[in-house]
């Protein structure tokens, strides 16, 4: 499976949900942008061994930590960067914001301000999906906390007995905002609760971009064959607070690093270098290439137009 | 014109909506072999199957989420909510994601979906089976409402919803679900945002939904004995609201009275009344009356129901109170 | 376990709901009771077993179909009987009826029309019952369709993780409304569910009281002492339609039948003869006395007077 | 006096009825170390505990339906909502069973909760995260809702919240948190029910709540040096409603103009209006007019929220299209 070329895409595509994600995080604390902001800094290899493993029309849904997500689906950096500013070219015409980036071109189905909002909608993709048969599989994103959303429950349910070409991509960075999982949860493995719906479970390293693309791949390919959904539990964790602002009271600088210690970049940067798949040189290059893309999505957000005012009162329906 | 019932008219709708377009199908709950709690989808399932006509887990959180979803990719769901009082189980899914998908995603998608569910009391079945709740959703941006009041208008409106791009939201009155009308054989659409008027006069206006357009109905016949001449308007939908042809019959006759089965208190009518306190004051000659549901929950004995939902006595003497 | 008494206590207590539902399916049938009715015929064994495990106490909640609980629970029946007559002396003063009964005196705190409503509820009763350090059992009675619901779901594992002192039976009468188990969830086990929560789970077999007793006692015990909830599954049936009018197109007679040859009343008496614990002249004399009160209660109803309106619309608040 | 901010009034009411009531005790989502996605509980975990101050797991459904239940058994919740967008997920809990357990059941038992959440637009949280929907549960019976908007309500109004045996929703602006005034040191009590004139006038009457009082008191300011003297009343509590006192300052000035931030249509100010236009029809010089946020979900830009939610401007004009 693992080749230079996809090998480079795995890496490229964590650098740049990493380095969007740090100069996203800059112009926020510069108040350059509006709103709100999540960081997915720590979780790329989830995101990306996710969408590596799907096809180009595959659906996905995300959460209010979302960027990481539409970036590893092959969005523009552009719109999204000019959807944070809030500008008229921004994926949404500035009436979502971070939270709430789409692209339906590229199957990203939306970002979703509720926890656990978007799961019963992803749901509906997979089913419209099979009725129609477009032999294409649904991805839904959400953390451990989500996983206490009713939403959560009856979706999922519905999946399993109607068979539908789901995969529930949990993403357990082990705290619900500030509520650790010990906390809000009886149970170690959310994967477990696959139990629940006689659905596949599954666990991945979502500190190795390598077990999350195997594991999603296998969850993807019984999806399309016809084989069932998938609750797929990424064992990660976010190394910035849950919100740019957090105070954190509810962790330690220390476990911080040690988490730091696992990065999923480096490790997987080491394992392409050691497995003569890139040089460091090519990788330099690729991550040079990335910030000059990112660069010009920032100034793009900048200096595009805003949205017009009646426009944005005018369109409620279609 | 041959007779009807309102539920065969919208029966009628479903099944040829079903057969013309491979994109159009059913989910909720006990919809198949049962043909739901009120029978409207009786036989489809049989004709249809369990691809198209798909009796749901007990659920509604997935139904509406799974009817947004598939509404998202290209599908054109017809969801049952078997009865309003259950809604809100899924009330966040159809707040925050049904409602806003399309316009907060910047136009990227459209939703065409339909909600069919049912309200009204009348069966003595308590206060968690038995409300009109169609004024709650009618405050939410990204929904149009529909109440029909006869099998006619079921049949049009429903075909309206399901080729509408939009969510929409249907509330069909359970009392009505036997009452038969005059309908044509062949399909036709009711544009939303038009009013009906049900009945011409020129003393006062009645503007009244659901079941109680036909109780307001019995109450003019009552009145016109008295001299008193109603004019009633049913608005069919309550987003969009029609409210040019309330305002050219408020013109009329100066005097307005709002009837509806949902309680009165931040209630649909409320709306009603304060585009009419704005938009028509200049032609109004006296106070504008509203006749709801008392502000209790639905009670069981069926002495109490009747006395807290509204009766031909209270639109009488509203009526009364602002003509004399 | 099993002397004399309380094998007559279970054994009349069975008998009391079936004679009480029959009873109500008759007059429901003759027009004199209105709104609508789901009888509990067939599953007595779950109400009794799993109430008489109780203290007095001790809470619980039920559902649509919640004649039974309220028996076991030991009601007035006269009470009962006038609130399906929508009178002034029921329960709830004629505004519940069938699905609203509660006791709050006997710690029945609220059938539910609802399907899962109730559950969020009781595990509130559950949480007061710990905080007051009262020492009283709350239990959660629903069904397997309701075990679907979101409210399911957010109830167990606040239960779980906040270890209340709480039961969930789930009444698995293989069928919500119309729907089989098979078309509305992958699983056969509910108990299962309780994996989902780090929860015990249990089975019994609910048409047989004494299993229901034995692992509802269990359970009872567990969360007494401080061990936490559980989720018990009691496989049961119901013989009559999922409301009085039901066509029942989703089974067959033949299939009613042959759960009708478990029936949990029949086989409990002959295990209780059989044992020489109670003797059929002892069987008969206590069934004589409970139609005789069962009687008594419906001309309390039919007698009794209708609620004030007024006050009817002027107690919203206290 | 002392001045503190609308968070520390709030905050002393819940640390004092904490200290005075082993009964009471608080739940929600990160109310714990953190205090609370506003700061609102900032050191009462610390202060009181796991026990009295419950950080829940994300379920609004069990937080709803826990403090219903334990109200039910003699306790006496103070739920936090994270924001008021999110009451919806527990929508069923709070329509179906704490609105009408305790009327249902034939006052068996009494309800003393509280519920507080979060509502407004300003800080670019977009669709989901900025509603006012205050309007939705006050249509339900069962509920008394308060919305305060200075310090001084907000304590004095939480205060007899909690002391109330019914289920009361408390909805709080995230734009008046840090906004500072007059609070006494000691306990008091601000009956629901009794609407406070926030500015007394006599050319016109507004009704405004939450942060819409501020902005009318500002457009008041500015239409004084036009000679147009404004009366500005806050309801303080939608149910129950003081109509009386809106009623007698329209006797006064003939005039009214109703303010809020929740969507125009269908919403809490319509039955306000609705009221005036039956009770006070008789004192009415002008149209009746509203002013809501745009029917559209409010969008994340800056200058398209503030275009979606009433600004100054809106209400200046509003007032002025009934005086001239
Ligand atoms: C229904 C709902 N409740 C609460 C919130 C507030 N909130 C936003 S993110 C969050 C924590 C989410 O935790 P998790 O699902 O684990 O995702 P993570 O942030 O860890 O990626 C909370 C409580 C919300 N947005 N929606
Ligand atoms: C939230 C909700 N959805 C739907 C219904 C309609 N309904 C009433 S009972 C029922 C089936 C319940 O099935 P189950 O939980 O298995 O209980 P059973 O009737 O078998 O005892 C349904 C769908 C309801 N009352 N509440
Ligand atoms: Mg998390
Ligand atoms: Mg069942």
């Amino acid at each position: 499976m693992m080749n230079k070329d996809f090998a480079g895409e795995m890496l490229t595509t964590m650098i740049k949900i990493r380095l969007f994600e740090e100069k996203a995080v800059e112009l926020f604390a510069a108040k350059e942008l509006p709103g709100w902001l999540h960081s997915y800094i720590g979780e790329e290899a989830v995101a990306t061994g996710v969408c590596l493993a799907l096809n180009p029309g595959d659906y996905i849904s995300s959460t209010h930590r979302g960027h990481g997500h539409c970036i590893a689906k092959g969005v523009s950096l552009k719109a999204m960067m000019a959807e944070l500013y809030g500008k008229k070219t921004g994926y949404c015409h500035g009436r979502g914001g971070s939270m709430h980036i789409a692209d339906f071109s590229k199957g990203m189905i939306g970002a979703n301000g509720i926890v656990g909002g978007g799961i019963p909608v992803a749901t509906g993709a997979a089913l419209g999906s099979k009725m129609k048969k477009m032999g294409k599989v649904s991805v839904c994103f959400f953390g451990d906390g989500a996983s206490n959303q009713g939403a959560f429950h009856e979706a999922l349910n519905l999946a399993a007995v109607w068979n539908l070409p789901a995969v529930y991509v949990c993403e357990n960075n082990l705290f619900a905002e500030t509520t650790p999982q010990s906390e809000h949860q009886h149970i170690n493995d959310i994967a477990q609760r696959a139990v629940a719906y006689g659905m596949f479970g599954d666990i991945a390293d979502g500190m190795n971009v390598l077990s999350v693309y195997e594991k999603a791949k296998l969850a993807a390919d019984r999806a399309r064959n016809g084989e069932g959904p998938t609750l797929l539990e990424c064992k990660t964790y976010r190394y910035r607070g849950h919100w740019e602002g957090d105070p954190q009271p509810y962790r330690t600088k220390k476990e911080i690093e040690e988490w730091k210690k696992k990065d999923p970049i480096r490790a997987f940067q080491q394992y392409v270098i050691e497995n003569r798949l890139l040089t460091e040189s090519e990788i330099e290059k690729a991550t040079h290439d990335i910030q000059a893309e990112i660069d010009e999505a920032v100034v793009y957000g900048r200096k595009s137009p805003l949205a017009d005012v009646q426009e944005a009162v005018c369109s409620l329906f279609v | 014109m041959r007779q009807i019932s309102y539920r065969e008219a919208l029966h009628e709708v479903l099944d040829y909506e079903l057969q013309i377009n491979p994109d159009v199908f059913l989910l909720g709950e006990d919809i198949g072999p049962l043909g739901g709690a009120f029978g409207v989808t009786t036989g489809l399932w049989q004709k249809y199957g369990n691809e198209r006509v798909r009796n749901t887990p007990l659920s509604e959180i997935a139904i509406v989420g799974a009817a947004t979803g598939a509404a998202s990719v290209g599908m054109r769901p017809v969801a049952e909510i078997m009865f309003c009082d259950f809604l809100f189980v899924a009330g966040d899914q159809l707040i925050n994601q049904t409602a806003k998908m399309r316009y907060m995603f910047g136009d990227q998608c459209q939703l065409p979906l339909v909600i069919r569910t049912v309200i009204g009391a009348g069966q003595s079945a308590a206060a968690q089976h038995s409300q009109s709740l169609e004024g709650l959703l009618a405050h939410i941006p990204g929904f149009k409402s529909v109440i029909p009041s006869t099998p006619y208008d079921a049949k049009g409106l429903l075909k309206t919803a399901i080729e509408d791009n939009n969510p929409v939201l249907f509330y069909e009155h359970k009392s009505l679900y036997n009452m038969k009308g005059e309908v044509p054989e062949e399909m036709y659409s009711i544009p939303f945002g038009v009013a009906d008027v049900k009945r011409k006069g020129k003393d006062v206006t009645v503007i009244a939904t659901a079941e109680m357009v036909h109780k307001s109905l019995r109450v003019a016949d009552r009145l016109q004995k008295e001299g008193i001449d109603v004019e009633i308007i049913d608005p069919r939908t309550l987003v969009p609201l029609d409210m040019d042809t309330i305002i050219n019959s408020v013109k009329k006759t100066h005097k307005a009275v709002v009837v509806h089965e949902a309680h009165l208190s931040y209630g649909p009518g409320a709306e009603i009344v304060a585009r009419l306190a704005d938009e028509a004051f200049d032609y109004l000659d006296a106070p504008l009356k509203r006749v709801g549901a008392k502000d209790v929950p639905i009670p069981m004995a069926p002495h109490l129901e009747s006395f807290v939902i509204p009766q031909e006595e209270d639109i009488y003497k509203a009526i009364k109170s602002v003509v004399d």
